[in-house]
């Protein structure tokens, strides 16, 4: 029943995890197996059924990684 | 032993800083003359950070240079920018796991390795700097590892014994991978 | 004597307190929060004053409230920190109130960088604010230099009543290099014009008001007999090769160190090259400069991290006597192999 | 399909330089919605700090000036006052607005001036590495207050909301947080609520916004914004101040 | 024979350079008087500002200094740090404590430093010829405000002592006047509890004083006093502002 | 024409308001304050910008903020105000933004006294704040000239992106002269730099910060670049008597027109004596100098209200081709007599 | 029944008129007879008698003219 | 005429810079070449004041002298301070009202008026300055007293008819003493 669909500008995330931490759906997640031009693990959907395109992710993160829409 | 001169570079919290501040320490206590300077950025967050370890027998006059003997790099943006500035036939030893491409250069003596994932491997992400530093010691002799090793405790005085246990696993696990793959 | 690595800043910061400096105020700014940040970890254990003012005129105020009850006290910022001290330097030069003044220079003009610059010179050595006043100014040139010269400069302030200024490149301050820690000492100077209540003598009075166009006058011509006397007696410089040095290098602070490795590889290749490393920047050696002119050298090189202010005082110093030329950069401090290039080119058109 | 979340028009596609986790981030974000959905972008004039949003004028998309440490609200005065029918606004830090600019930010406030302050309230010095603001809490540890700021050596941490307050040229004084979604949402009206009284003409407005400084702090992320909840708002209370009717 | 008033030795024998009627010399007087009662002459230290009291130093018999414009509680601070024994106070003008000098004076208050301050609130610049103060009261003509000062162009008035109550580390803050005997009898006991809030270390304390400027208002000293009661007392209410227990 | 009687302060305002000047902030000082009360008292009627800042240092930022959107804008000061306002003038060049700075000097340093000096000459002519940078500096010595240079302050302004600073001794702000009055101008330059909002354009962003090292030192070059142009160009004074005068007079301001008294004066007494009135303080017009050497004159005397400061930029112009004498006081205006009195000395010592 | 007795340091006096003003007897005036050094006409008790010695001339006095003594 | 630098001086409140702006006025209006400086002292109440009015047929090159020809005083500060100065043989104008000295010099033309009492004897003791203005013009000529009088009304401009009134009264009343008495 996935309502949100989600796109990463992975190159600026800087694993910080402000929106892994207040996605309510537990959607998110960083990539340990990938480390991005600035050194991080990234974000990425663990989850990404579970996401209800509620835009709190995208509300918390300070770098403008998530884009979010909604079905 | 003439004048050496040793850059470290990369992204600012890696650590470059300290790995040019470990040497300069060891070489002192090795009883040689050193100086430490590094590019200073706290203005600018998110920015490179570098710094100029030179190590000499005699007094130092000039503790500044363009074109250093040595090169530690640690990120891509390092390897672009000081690349070129690199003293004929030196050395540079590169961060593989962040640094996607190779050098352009034929004359240096590269020496590569992943530390990111080195560092991941040990359960210790901080301790990146020390693994590569080790690595560069037992290959350069800049200072024996035997002699950097003893004076490891009077570099971190004041450092839980914790951090200086770690910081010296992740320095024997760079030495190791030296002895093994160059 | 065994040493130890200390950074350039953390250097002048000790200097200071070994030289009985017991109040530090000052607002942070980089390149030079590191001798605040000194100050803030050792004062509340030895008993001396560590203020953060809420800006630099503040804290220039607060070291001219604190000079004033005789105490030896410091400030140090850089650049556009420097410049909102003018007003209070100015001040403090007419009251004549001993004090160590710091400026680890970063690039301007505006906010500028906070890479090496030496562009404050005309600041520092004109004076920035109004009036006719001087502050003395040293430059150090390595980091045992910052600390030495912080000791020394504190005795200058007191024995001239004076400002004293150090100017250091941001390299300075932040570089490590090690260095042997001086004995402290135990100033030595009365101050009886001092404001500490006034038990037992006349009330005494810091002002630097003076309304009748005759004492303002008056006051002018003493401060300047003061300077004067100054110069008879305090200008410093380092000389090296000069005495059959047909090309002079003048350089001062890091940049001279950088300069001195140049001469020692121009020697190699023939080239009769020498530098003079002002030690004063105010008073300005300008003796050093005429006796190698009078030595023979017929060109004179000003390498400084700026657009090439320090020429003027050469030129000054000269008086047409030799030729004087620039070279400069900014936000970087130039490796001597580029400096030799210089020297080698002009060597070559100058036939040398 | 509808689009919940995406860059907004007034920041540019570009990468910000602040540390991983660091609100600075999320106010500039918060900002530019704003002058999007007021549609105010082509008029908007702002003013950049000295302190870690000095470079702010990389990311805004509109017409940016650098202040020197402290001026901005002298600046945004020389602008407004030139250009009234533009909107002006100044970002600053703490220590930038109430350390070495507090002359002119209570003044801009006691002359009513009719322009907006974005004010980043993080205890600390972010940009030249961790000194001591005026508004670093009691015991706290700083680079210049290594042993915890103490009262009888340092002072009091100042309040700006509560202080400007106090002027009559003060139109609207809010102060807010970003430590969780709710916060950035309340913390958006309170901009759009500051940039409406400047638009009427009433004079003064700040928005006192509660920010992280992971780095300096020495803290993760998340452990900032849970010390913005338990520590910074005990001390600086959220809330309107002062709404001139 | 009982000596009813003399001049107090806290004031040398020497002519005041004041206008005729001004309040200023009024208040000097009481200042020394409180001084000499205390027995506090030998271990005082006044810092003057700039403005009509620039010379006071001339006047006072104790250890004096003068200070740049607005910055006498940055140098009062210097002192007082150094000899934390001595009592240490300025006397400042609206125009040096309330226009240039805000930031120094908001922060002395804010770091509760333990000094004394005396604050000559005439509405007015006396000494440069009658330029607008922070405090000129609306509509008040002055030489930048020939129209009478208007709040869309010139804000309004600081109430001072309101603004700095907010702060922490006040400890004493109260507003006087001495347009008559009862009024000056109240400042001389408002300043003696100022002196003593420092003598016991209690932190930051300031007497704001309404007083008169006859000469740039343009009217007889009479009329003056008239103007302190009928107009400036309804702006600038009297009362403590803040007491530390 | 109709003369009008005006104050020099006051005509410098108007002339102002004539080159389309329409906002001024600033903050009282004597002897400058009339600027501003003037500009109080004018701006509300013809719908211009008059702010009182809280400080200098406010002041010179409000100038900042509006000569960003491109206005003709102004402020005033005097001394220790100048002072406060060197961060600012530092960051308003390096911004390369156009305005007006006026000094009506007077005595310091400290708080000093308010009588006339010129002793700001180092702080206006070298910059007192922080970085490599000029303002054009413009010396006016008659109230007329107040009124034409504060016009021609605005157009150098406009034409170099800089900011120019008008200096005059306390006197020339406060005396009265007959001047004409000028007509007003319409302000002609494109700025297309200004911040107005980003209708129908891409946003303008104006900064002094420039991190990198190359890119700070890029912009340090771009300036000197530009300085050099001024240099080349806008090098001013006014030369009386010089053809084949053996000793030359320099002054400038309102001392030039004593000093030029004194000449008629010597001249009458068989002195080959000449006047230099640099009118352009920045850049200073060392050809004029250079000229009167070449023409003869043996000696030059510096005549200043301070402790000699123009001696090094004629020294520096002369490079040792004419000696170059001092006669200063401070606070005071000498009187042409007194002039001629140190004149004749000289003139009996050299054999003139 | 006179029991204030007072001192004039004339030459100090600017004519305010405060110690005139706020004298609760009637006891002070201007002599318009004597001009001082300032150029002013100075205080002077116009009816010396009155005076109790209450001290409220001298507390009101800027330029402390006025000592008062009280028998 | 050849150039005449007349000095004014007296207490702050005395009103001598509006009695050389008045001269400076008169003798503008009345077609010469005019300066008026005054030493300005608005930062230190209650001192002294002064101005200098240059009055020439030519371009006053100069406006500035140590040594006027004439000196009008107001008080005995100002006596002190500027009777060595005037040029030899000049004139001397004296408040006597307020000076209670006899000038030290003999080669002054020395006119003396107690104005003050004048003034207080016509009811307008702000009048001073121009009771003595009148007097030193009737007696100098420096400027017509006709010519004076009809500037009058341009000179004064802006202020009330009756302040207007009031000024030349006591200019005539100063007229007319030096008419009786020098
Ligand atoms: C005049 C001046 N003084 C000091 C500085 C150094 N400086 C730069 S940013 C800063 C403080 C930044 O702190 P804050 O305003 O709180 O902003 P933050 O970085 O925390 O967002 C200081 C002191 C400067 N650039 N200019
Ligand atoms: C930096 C600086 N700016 C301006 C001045 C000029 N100035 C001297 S006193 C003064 C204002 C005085 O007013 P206030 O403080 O109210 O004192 P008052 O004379 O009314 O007692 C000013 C603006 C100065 N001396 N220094
Ligand atoms: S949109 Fe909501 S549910 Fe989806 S990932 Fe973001 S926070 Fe989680
Ligand atoms: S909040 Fe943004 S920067 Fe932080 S981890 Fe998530 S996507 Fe990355
Ligand atoms: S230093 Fe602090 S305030 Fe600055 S970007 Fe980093 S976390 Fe944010
Ligand atoms: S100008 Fe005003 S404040 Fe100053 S002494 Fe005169 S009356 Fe008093
Ligand atoms: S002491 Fe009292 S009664 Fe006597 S003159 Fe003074 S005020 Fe009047
Ligand atoms: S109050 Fe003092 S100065 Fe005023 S009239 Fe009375 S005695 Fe004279
Ligand atoms: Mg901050
Ligand atoms: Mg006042």
């Amino acid at each position: 029943m996935a309502r949100g669909i989600l796109t990463f500008h992975m190159d600026r995330c800087k694993a910080c995890e402000l929106c892994v931490h207040f996605c309510p759906k537990g959607t998110l997640g960083l990539d340990k197996k990938i480390i991005n031009a600035l050194g991080y693990h990234p974000v990425t959907a663990v989850d990404p059924e579970s996401c209800t395109g509620c835009g709190t992710c995208a509300l918390m993160c300070p770098d403008l990684v998530i884009e979010v829409e909604r079905e | 032993m003439e004048e050496k001169q040793v850059l470290f570079a990369g992204f600012g919290g890696q650590g470059v800083l300290s790995m040019g501040q470990f040497l300069t320490h060891a070489a002192l206590s090795a009883g040689k003359h050193v100086s430490w300077v590094p590019s200073y950025g706290a203005e600018m967050r998110g920015g490179t950070a570098n710094c100029l370890v030179t190590i000499s027998d005699e007094e130092i006059s000039s503790p500044i240079t363009e074109n250093p003997l040595m090169a530690v790099i640690l990120n891509r943006p390092s390897l672009d920018k000081f690349e070129n500035k690199i003293k004929p036939n030196g050395t540079l030893v590169i961060n593989s796991s962040l640094v996607d491409r190779e050098p352009r250069r034929d004359d240096l003596d590269v020496l590569k390795l992943p530390v990111n994932e080195l560092a991941d491997r040990l359960g210790n992400p901080r301790g990146a700097n020390m693994i590569l530093l080790g690595a560069y010691l037992e290959k350069t002799k800049v200072v024996e590892v035997e002699k950097a090793l003893e004076y490891f405790d009077v570099i971190f005085k004041g450092k839980s014994e914790e951090v200086i246990r770690k910081n010296k696993e992740a320095f024997l696990a760079g030495v190791e991978y030296a002895r093994q793959h160059w | 004597m065994e040493k130890v690595l200390m950074k350039g800043n953390e250097a002048l910061a000790e200097g200071a307190i070994r030289a009985g400096c017991r109040a530090y105020f000052g607002y942070p700014i980089t390149p030079s929060s590191e001798i605040a940040e000194y100050m803030a970890r050792k004062y509340p254990k030895i008993g001396g004053v560590f203020l953060q003012a809420e800006s630099e005129l503040a804290a220039i105020n607060m070291v001219y409230g604190a000079a004033s009850t005789g105490a030896r006290v410091m400030t140090a910022s850089s650049g556009p920190g420097i410049s909102l001290k003018q007003e209070g330097i100015s001040f403090i030069a007419e009251a004549e109130l001993p004090c160590v003044i710091v400026n680890i220079s970063r690039g301007g003009p505006g906010l500028g960088g906070i890479q090496p610059a030496q562009s404050d010179y005309f600041q520092a050595t004109r004076g920035g604010g109004h009036g006719d006043y001087h502050t003395m100014v040293l430059a150090p040139a390595s980091v045992q230099d910052m600390m030495d010269f912080a000791m020394e400069g504190f005795e200058l302030a007191d024995k001239y009543r004076i400002p004293v200024m150090i100017m250091a490149e941001g390299t300075l301050g932040q570089m490590m290099e090690p260095i042997i820690l001086r004995d402290p000492v135990t100033p030595g100077y009365e101050k009886p014009w001092a404001t500490t209540g006034c038990k037992g003598r006349k009330p005494n009075v810091i002002t630097t008001l003076h309304l009748p166009p005759e004492e303002l006058e008056q006051r002018n011509r003493y401060l300047k007999s003061k300077y004067d006397l100054i110069k008879a007696r305090e200008k410093r410089a380092e000389t090296f090769m000069t005495e059959d040095a047909k090309l002079v290098l003048v350089a001062f602070g890091l940049m001279s160190r950088v300069a001195k490795r140049a001469v020692m590889e121009v020697r190699k290749r023939g080239i009769k090259a020498g530098l003079i490393r002002p030690i004063t920047l105010w008073p300005f050696p300008d003796e050093h400069i005429v006796e190698a002119a009078e030595n023979g050298a017929k060109l004179f090189l000003s390498l400084e991290i700026n657009m090439g202010q320090m020429v003027e005082d050469i030129k000054l110093a000269l008086n047409g006597r030799s030729r004087v030329e620039f070279y400069g950069r900014i936000g970087i401090i130039p490796n001597p192999e580029e400096i030799v290039g210089v020297v080698m080119q002009i060597a070559e058109r100058e036939g040398l | 399909m509808k689009v919940v979340a995406k860059r907004p028009e007034s920041l540019y596609d570009k990468k910000f330089h602040y540390c991983p986790g660091c609100t600075h981030g999320i106010i500039h974000r918060v900002i530019a919605e704003c002058i999007d959905e007021m549609g105010l972008r082509e008029k908007t004039i702002g003013v950049c700090p000295v302190g870690c949003g000095v470079l702010a004028y990389e990311y805004f998309n509109f017409d940016m000036l650098e202040a020197a440490h402290g001026r901005a609200p002298a600046i945004a005065t020389g602008i407004k006052r030139m250009l009234p029918e533009n909107f002006v606004f100044t970002y600053q830090g703490d220590g930038d607005l109430a350390s070495i600019g507090m002359a002119e930010i209570v003044h801009a406030s006691a002359r009513g001036e009719n322009i907006t302050v974005i004010f980043i309230n993080n205890t600390i010095y972010g940009m030249t590495g961790g000194q001591m603001a005026p508004t670093t809490l009691i015991g706290q540890v700083t680079t210049t207050s290594p042993y915890g700021r103490k009262p009888e050596l340092a002072g009091y941490p100042v309040r700006m909301a509560e202080l400007l307050a106090t002027n009559e040229g003060s139109a609207y004084i809010c102060r807010t947080s970003v430590h969780n979604p709710a916060n950035v949402n309340k913390t958006k009206k309170a901009i759009k609520k500051a940039i409406q009284t400047q638009l009427e003409g009433k004079g003064f407005s700040m928005v006192e916004i509660l920010s992280t400084c992971p780095t300096n702090w020495g803290m993760s992320p998340l452990k900032a914004l849970e010390r913005v909840e338990k520590e910074m708002i005990p001390y600086f209370p959220l809330g309107e101040f002062k709404v001139k009717e």
